[in-house]
């Protein structure tokens, strides 16, 4: 009754056949570009050869010291929270004088202090700060003694 | 408060701790808190002095108010300031007392609109303007008045501050916490003496001779002369005292053996604007 | 209630897992090597199966809802994008489907009033599902998208951007109870955690929605508020040493995988949540991610009538043709005065 | 409600590119503001505050002055103003909006701007400021939204709006009040230090915000179906008046005050305003033409035969609404700041950037307005079918 | 049930969860169960006599497994039923949009639980998740218990789709309960108001099962009725062979008030088009039906009752066809009949061939809305209107689901109104446009046996004629879908009394000025006409 021709493809409606359709093409591009942007990390890394990560230079005075204001361990992970409340404390409270837990004195100040003996901001700082994208403000006010205005400006 | 305010000492016992056991942790920081340790006195021990600034040079013959100096304390209730202005007969006097403020404290120089001033030169009718006579004695109109920051013992400054970035120390400093200055500008608008300035623009690149012990500040905070909280915490004279050959002395305004009591007993002495009860700290001997 | 309740019990025994797993250095690689790649890759087979799976099925009719005016006489305004006749306006459609929640955006809560005139039905504006959606998902991703910080090396700056902003605002506060100052607040965090918590608050508060809610409705929610908790925790509470994580990760990422010493049992809690959630993805409605390009009743032109759309299994019908109609009501019809084909 | 926006005609979306064009030009020039500094303005370390500042002054009246819509409707049951209070609340939304942008430009350090509730100071005005700009802002936002819901559905209103209603009438108060002690408890500001600070400011408030509102139903009535009807925008325009009228009486009670003492660090503000001290004159001729706008404003409204006629009464509006912008926009925060503590003058005009970061808040408030007005006139096209 | 106490106010769900509060089949709120005649009349599987009510419903021995297969089929032809039992994320949007919710206040009325019943039994025996964690994982076993409530509560959805307007995923509620439907049809648990009018469909080409004689009966009264108010008769030509244009409209219309009058509207106009401009339009008594009971039976029964139109278009030889003012036909017409029976080669593009417009929008499938094409006609200044003959009829316009949600025919029905009509007003915006409501009785629900479930349905509906009643005196409500003026009058009847309930072409009928025609004091219901009043007094 109608065409025929049209309806050829199949007979019954237990018995179907599938033809593709059309959105097929559009599914699988989809999915190429999904799984693409997901792995981006894996061909990132494989393009750009990521170099392993360059240990910290300790500088003389530092590795002379050999200790710092608290357990290396946790200066590492924490070192930002104490300066953080350094800065509070000695601006706030007046208090400029730490005690650290093995009882070495200290007095709280990062560029007199810290920057005194981590000088070297590219091969201390920088090279845990770049590697974990870690952007800091505390050279906008602070200063490194051992450098030129100029250069503390860059 | 002070005391819990360690607890960072003891940060990676919980790091490790995670927070499976939070309360563990908790109690872990706490224990840690309970014995704080405690800030040794400096006149004890000295303070661990990274900082070779050199220490104030009293010099005994100056002219000044006849009283032996006491030594530079470093504990007061009041902090305050008597400036014997006959000492300073021309700019050149003052000169020298206002760029060792600047120096120190990394103060840049700049256009007028935007100058940064902690301490610097104004005239009489300028400073006092509720004390303007009609016939000044020519040497005292011109004579160079050194202006700053009266830290006040009622300041404006700090009751209109809407984030206590500007306060009042237990020492009497009137203080800027330049971490937490929004740069809104109220205590400019309140404070009566025009003490304060505002970092309009980034103050690096003008800042011409450059202390690196001192920090310069970003550009949106506002700034003033802070008594040299700094060198008073080691033991040390504010630099404008110390560079001022005696014209200025410092001290405790509640001891009444302090310099300051002892000049201000033997002089006539003023404050800027007193009508406005702000009660200022700084005492110029005309 | 008790859907909640268990999938809570559930939550707290995935946190407890790595906890106490990350005392012992096996369990260590288990938690932060094996298990990972075992849930990247279930994540991928996964989603890749359930979306050809979908694309298997025929797409028979072209049903979209169409919600605007018709495209008919062309002096009356058609609606491109609600009632989509073009191409284009079926991908701004969708785009404002996916990237705007333009359904959602149509919501409204129904309330029975009483007016002078008796009880009145009132279907007002209700945009706080919406605002917690969008808030909830665009944090989401500002959150992976910060990640990426861990996974590549160098940074791109795109990624240091999304850093950067996310980051402007800063929040400093000292006191004795906590301290919040370094490393800075991330915004996206804490409003992808708020529009959580405000998203499970519905399931439990909107009588509506508790009841509709089953525990695969609780668990994801409570698995990401569990996984921003620990994020949170571990960048401003329980500090690690974050060179040490994304040596780790970058390991993952390249596949060279190296289990960091320095790195207290929060990370692997974190993780150890990533993980399951990822894994979870392809089992669950999250997939809701993907099927939101596949629905035909989106993502389709309502052009029905001006081109002919084929089902791929159209088949022959038995129909009643006018012949057999005729036989049968031949004598009324011509007793009616109708026309017959045969006498 | 909200799709209604996106639905206009070509006119609507004309202005609604405009604006956010206007938008695209402020922000650049903020941009600009963030890496150079405050610098690029005119303020000066003697004007510390300027153009931005003084803006949120005026812009808290036009807020406030909504409250002159609500008030008579809700207090005392006058109808007539049914239509049009809707407008107030939705004015006052878009320039509280407008306020706090531009605190926030105004700023050193707009990234720490939280600061201002994590570290809460009871004793700062700025902080109680905040408290009730952003209070009347909520209100307005909740009241607004939930009363134009139930018009749009026909239903009454919630009973329990009701209490935010009557509360948000003090908050309108309070924000002007709170706004000018922010200058009047300043010791050494004597052109501020005056406990008429607050009413003047109020009536100020009580006279552009109205008429900010008549000169908003008159373009309305002109280009939508939108008609707030001619009793209400009467009823309107006596408030004007009486507002006007008190905002020009307790100036003049300043001006006596300062120039019957014959303080001087009373008086030299008004003269620098006025004729120019030592020279420095720039602001002279605004506030003389301030001056005159709102005298002829008064007279204007003062007569009824004037004031009933429509085109006349939107030139009175339009002249108090900008004399009022001159006066409280330009004189009254420089004036504050000129001359100096210690008696020495630096005037203060805002810089281009200055001025096209303010055109960019401007527009941003004018956006969030056109939507809003557009969300209330679709609404009230919907449900009044028969007019 | 008095109309007060049918409004409920309260829509809390139970303390008990869903999955545990069984399904109490209420009367007034189900219909009966199909005659068995009707279901072997279509070859229909497992015809049989069952009463929902009993216990027994005489399941077919494997009933479990052909419910399953049927599920399986379908998962792979319809994309829609796969993708829609997968991504729920039960926000809840959809829960207070349906009417059926909104009156009878019953959870499983929320479209998302309707889905659910349906969903539940899909993740127990088609998903990983839901075989591994059971009922945690929100899986049911098909017991008969679940698929009794299945059964009731597919039946209490009118497959409006209002729902997936709101929807974030756009999942079609309509679309799950058509398919649930297919299901229920596969082990025979048809409902008889939807199986005898597809057997009548099937044989005498229209659901009311009116025989060729009874619809040229019908015709005459209609055509009596005009030349009384005209003033001579409009005859219409029935299987005229190469006629311009084929004419298909709901059976409903050429049977009972008000929709007769919108069939006499029809048959003035088709009158003035032929004296004014020569055009010929025909009718069939064996395509007549536009309607298609098919759609909430199964794809295949729609399919093989839409073939008519098209066989019918080619038999006649006309150039295209013309629909009349029906819903779910024109959701049939304009989402599966091409797909369905297409292409029509036979058949040319429509085109108006007295104004020129080319039908665009239907140059594939030939099929012209009866509103589309009107107003094209007055927009083109083709017809002679009077509409102060309608100054009695104060006018509001309810969208029909399937026209509005199924095609987006929204500005063409206004339009005609609005020429023909000096008093039109809207409802409020939330319930008109594509947020309408279904009037109650779509998808086969107007059996007399479920009214109180009707009468609930139809509340959001009538709620909002009432307002418009109340503010603006509205006293007719306008629908273009034959359902809705069976089933809105009996609603009005029962919500907003006074309020009568009129096809658009009724009121152009009115409104035409016929050539020739006598002066008109009569409208097409034999009132008279405003102004008229007087003089029919004085007859």
């Amino acid at each position: 009754m109608n065409d025929k021709a049209e309806l050829s493809n199949a007979s019954a409606s237990a018995s179907m056949k599938l033809i593709p359709s059309g959105d097929k093409k559009w599914i699988i591009l989809g999915l190429i570009i999904f799984v693409g942007l997901f792995t981006f990390p894996i061909w990132y890394n494989m393009l750009k050869c990521s170099a392993p990560i360059q240990p910290v230079v300790l500088s003389a005075k530092a590795k002379a010291a050999g200790y710092c204001v608290l357990p290396k361990s946790e200066m590492v992970s924490a070192h930002m929270q104490i300066l953080d409340e350094w800065r509070d404390i000695v601006v706030r409270e007046g208090e400029r004088t730490y005690t650290s837990p093995s009882g070495k004195i200290f007095t709280m100040s990062l560029s007199n202090t810290c920057l005194d003996c981590h000088n070297n901001q590219a091969e201390f700082c920088d090279r845990c700060h770049q590697y974990a994208s870690v952007k800091t403000y505390c050279m906008d006010c602070h200063v490194n003694p051992s450098k030129s205005l100029k250069e503390n400006m860059q | 408060m002070k005391n819990s305010r360690r607890k960072f000492l003891k940060i990676a016992g919980a790091t490790a701790a995670g927070l499976g056991l939070s309360t563990t942790a908790i109690k872990a920081l706490e224990s840690t808190t309970a014995e704080p340790p405690r800030a040794p006195d400096p006149h004890a021990a000295p303070a661990v002095d990274t900082i070779k600034m050199g220490k104030p040079v009293i010099d005994e013959t100056a002219p000044v108010a006849d009283v032996k100096k006491n030594p530079p304390p470093s504990k007061a209730k009041q902090w305050a300031m008597v400036v014997d202005t006959r000492q300073f007969k021309s700019s050149k006097d003052l000169e020298p007392v206002v760029n060792a403020c600047n120096k120190i404290h990394n103060i840049p120089s700049l256009n007028k609109k935007h100058e940064i001033k902690w301490i610097w030169e104004e005239e009489y009718k300028h400073l006092f303007p509720s004390l303007e006579t009609k016939f000044l004695a020519e040497e005292v109109k011109h004579r160079p008045f050194p202006a700053l920051c009266n830290h006040c013992e009622n300041p404006p400054c700090v009751r209109a501050c809407p984030t206590q970035a500007t306060f009042k120390r237990k020492d009497g400093i009137v203080l800027m916490d330049f971490h937490r200055c929004i740069g809104c500008r109220f205590c400019m608008a309140a404070c009566p003496y025009g003490a304060r300035s505002f970092n309009y623009v980034d103050p690096r690149p003008n800042i011409e001779e450059f202390n690196p012990q001192f920090p310069t500040r970003t550009k949106g905070v506002v700034e003033k002369c802070n008594f040299c909280a700094e060198r008073l915490a080691k033991g040390q004279w504010p630099a404008c005292v110390e560079a001022s050959n005696g014209a200025i002395t410092f001290g405790d305004l509640d001891d009444p053996d302090s310099d300051v009591r002892k000049v201000l007993k033997n002089n006539f002495s003023v404050r800027r604007n007193v009508s406005l009860g702000t009660e200022p700290s700084v005492y110029y001997i005309i | 209630m008790k859907n909640f309740l268990i999938s809570l019990v559930a939550i707290a025994a995935l946190w407890l897992i790595p906890y106490f797993a990350a005392n012992v250095a096996v369990l260590k690689l288990l938690i932060a090597v094996i298990i990972p790649y075992a849930a990247v890759v279930i994540f991928l087979v996964g989603f890749i199966y359930k979306v050809i799976d979908w694309s298997k099925s025929a797409v028979p009719f072209r049903i979209p809802t169409t919600a605007g005016q018709q495209k008919s006489l062309p002096w009356i305004k058609a609606n491109n994008i609600d009632n989509p006749f073009t191409k284009m306006g079926v991908i701004i459609r969708m785009l404002l489907e996916v990237l705007a929640f333009r359904s959602l955006f149509r919501n409204t809560t129904m309330s029975v009033s009483e007016t002078e005139h008796g009880k009145r039905l009132a279907y007002k504006t209700e945009i706080f599902l919406w605002i917690g959606a969008m808030a909830f998902h665009y944090c989401f991703l500002v959150v992976v998208l910060r990640h990426l910080r861990f996974f590549l090396d160098p940074v791109p700056a795109c990624v240091q951007l999304v850093e950067f902003f996310d980051g402007l605002m800063r929040v400093e506060f000292f006191s004795s109870v906590f301290s919040i100052g370094l490393p800075g607040i991330m915004m996206s965090g804490l409003i992808l955690l708020a529009a959580a918590i405000f998203l499970l608050g519905r399931r439990l508060f909107n009588a509506k929605v508790k009841y509709i809610s089953l525990m695969a409705d609780y668990f994801p929610l409570q698995l990401i508020i569990a996984i921003a908790i620990s994020g949170i925790f571990m960048r401003h509470f329980f500090k690690v040493d974050l060179t040490a994580v994304k040596q780790l990760s970058m390991g993952l990422a390249t596949f060279s995988p190296v289990i960091p010493t320095n790195v207290g049992s929060i990370f692997y809690i974190h993780i150890f949540l990533v993980s399951m959630l990822v894994m979870y993805i392809p089992f669950s409605k999250l997939m809701h991610m993907a099927g939101v390009f596949l629905s035909p009743t989106r993502n389709l032109t309502a052009d029905t009538r001006m081109n002919r759309h084929i089902n791929p299994w159209n088949h022959d019908v038995k129909t009643h043709n006018y012949d057999e109609y005729e036989d049968e009501f031949r004598e009324v019809m011509k007793n009616a005065g109708l026309r017959v084909e045969k006498e | 409600m909200l799709e209604t926006i996106f639905k206009g005609s070509k006119s609507y979306w004309t202005l609604v590119t405009i604006l956010a064009g206007l938008i695209a030009v402020g922000a650049i020039f903020y941009i600009k503001q963030l890496q150079v500094g405050l610098g690029i303005t005119g303020m000066s370390r003697d004007v510390s505050w300027g153009f931005y500042i003084a803006q949120l002054t005026f812009l808290v009246g036009v807020a406030a002055g909504g409250v002159m819509l609500v008030l008579p409707y809700y207090l005392h049951n006058y109808k007539k103003f049914g239509k049009i209070t809707i407008l107030g609340e939705f004015l006052a939304i878009a320039s509280i909006i407008m306020c706090l942008l531009f605190v926030m430009v105004d700023l050193g350090q707009p990234a720490r701007a939280l600061n201002l509730w994590l570290h809460p100071t009871l004793h700062s005005v700025l902080f109680w400021d905040s408290l009730v700009l952003f209070g009347y802002l909520f209100l307005n936002l909740l009241v607004g939204w939930t009363v134009l819901d139930c018009e749009r559905n026909a239903v009454p209103p919630p009973k329990w709006i009701k209490p935010f209603i009557y509360l948000s009438i003090p908050f309108a108060f309070g924000i002007h009040t709170v706004t000018a002690f922010l200058y009047c408890g300043l010791p050494g500001r004597h052109f501020w230090l005056t406990a008429v600070l607050a009413p003047r400011f109020l009536a100020s408030a009580f006279a552009a915000g109205p008429a900010f509102v008549i000169i908003l139903c008159l373009i309305l009535k002109k280009y939508t179906k939108f008609n707030a009807g001619k009793d209400a925008v009467q009823a309107l325009s006596r408030i004007i008046t009486y507002a006007l009228l008190a905002n020009i009486f307790l100036f003049l009670c300043e001006v006596f005050v300062a120039m019957y003492s014959q303080m001087p660090s009373h008086m030299v503000h008004l003269q620098y305003l006025f004729f120019g001290l030592h020279g420095h004159n720039a602001l002279v001729p605004y506030m003389w033409a301030a001056m005159t706008m709102m005298a002829v404003a008064i007279f204007m409204l003062l007569v009824p035969s004037v004031r009933k006629n429509e085109s006349y009464l939107a030139i009175a509006c339009v002249l108090t609404f900008v004399g009022i912008w001159i006066d409280k926009g330009l004189g009254m925060i420089t004036g504050g700041f000129v001359p100096n503590p210690l008696h020495q003058v630096t005037e203060y005009m805002p810089t281009f950037p200055e001025l096209m970061i303010s055109i960019g808040i401007y527009s941003i408030g004018g956006l969030i307005l056109t939507f809003l007005f557009k969300m209330a006139v679709s609404v009230r096209e919907e449900v009044s079918q028969d007019l | 049930m008095k109309p007060d106490e049918l409004f409920r106010t309260e829509h809390q769900p139970p303390e008990t969860e869903w999955t545990e509060t069984p399904a109490e089949i209420k009367k007034g709120y189900y219909c009966y169960a199909s005659n068995p005649k009707s279901v072997e009349h279509l070859d229909l599987p497992h015809a049989r006599a069952w009463n929902p009510l009993e216990e027994d419903w005489k399941l077919p021995e494997n009933w479990q497994e052909i419910f399953l297969n049927g599920f399986r089929e379908r998962l792979t032809k319809f994309r829609t039923l796969k993708i829609f039992m997968d991504i729920c994320v039960r926000c809840g949007a959809c829960a207070d949009k349906c009417h059926f919710f909104i009156g009878t206040g019953d959870p499983k009325n929320m479209p998302v639980l309707r889905a659910e019943l349906l969903r539940s039994i899909y993740r127990n025996d088609f998903t990983t998740a839901g075989k591994l964690l059971g009922k945690l994982g929100g899986g049911r076993k098909l017991t008969v218990k679940v698929l009794k409530e299945l059964w009731y509560y597919l039946f209490q959805c009118s497959e409006c789709r209002r729902c997936s307007v709101y929807c974030p995923y756009g999942i079609d509620t309509a679309e799950i309960t058509m398919l649930g439907r297919e299901l229920m049809n596969l082990i025979g648990l048809n409902i008889d108001w939807i199986a005898t009018p597809i057997a009548n469909c099937y044989r005498t080409g229209n659901h009311l099962g009116l025989e060729p004689h009874a619809i040229t009966d019908a015709m005459e009264f209609f055509t009596e009725d005009i030349e009384d108010i005209v003033g001579y008769d409009c005859k219409p030509a029935v299987f005229e062979e190469k006629a311009d244009i084929l004419f298909i409209t709901p059976s409903g219309d050429l049977f009972a008030d008000p929709g007769t009058f919108t069939a006499m509207g029809y048959l003035m106009l088709f009158e003035y088009l032929k004296r004014e401009y020569d055009l010929k339009v025909t009718w069939s008594t064996y395509a007549s039906e536009g309607g298609n009971f098919g759609l909430f039976t199964s794809n295949e029964v729609m399919k093989r009752l839409n073939a008519k139109m098209y066989a019918e278009a080619k038999r006649l030889g006309v150039k295209w066809i013309l629909g009349g003012e029906c819903g779910h036909m024109w959701r049939v017409i304009n989402q599966y009949m091409t797909t369905m029976n297409g292409p029509a080669n036979f058949l040319e593009e429509p085109v108006n061939p007295i104004t020129g417009t080319k039908f665009e929008n239907a140059r594939a499938n030939k099929m012209v809305h009866i509103t589309e094409f009107t107003a094209d006609l007055i927009k083109n200044n083709k017809l002679k209107l009077d509409p102060s003959r309608n100054d009695n009829v104060r006018m509001t316009f309810h969208d029909s689901c399937n026209p509005s949600r199924g095609m987006g025919l929204l500005e063409e029905p206004r339009y005609v109104i609005k020429s023909v009509c000096n008093h039109f007003y809207e409802m409020p915006a939330n319930t008109i446009r594509e947020h309408t409501f279904c009037c109650g009785g779509g998808s086969g629900l107007n059996a007399g046996e479920c009214e109180e479930l009707r009468m609930a349905g139809g509340l959001p509906r009538a709620n909002a004629v009432k307002y418009v009643n109340e503010k603006y005196g509205v006293n007719t409500l306008g629908t273009i879908c034959a359902i809705d003026r069976a089933v809105l009058t009996e609603t009005m009847n029962y919500w907003v009394p006074g309020v009568e309930v009129a096809g658009i072409h009724e009121l152009v009928g009115n409104a035409l000025i016929m050539p020739d025609e006598k002066k008109r004091t009569k409208n097409l219901r034999m009132e008279p006409l405003p102004g008229m009043e007087e003089e029919e007094s004085n007859e």
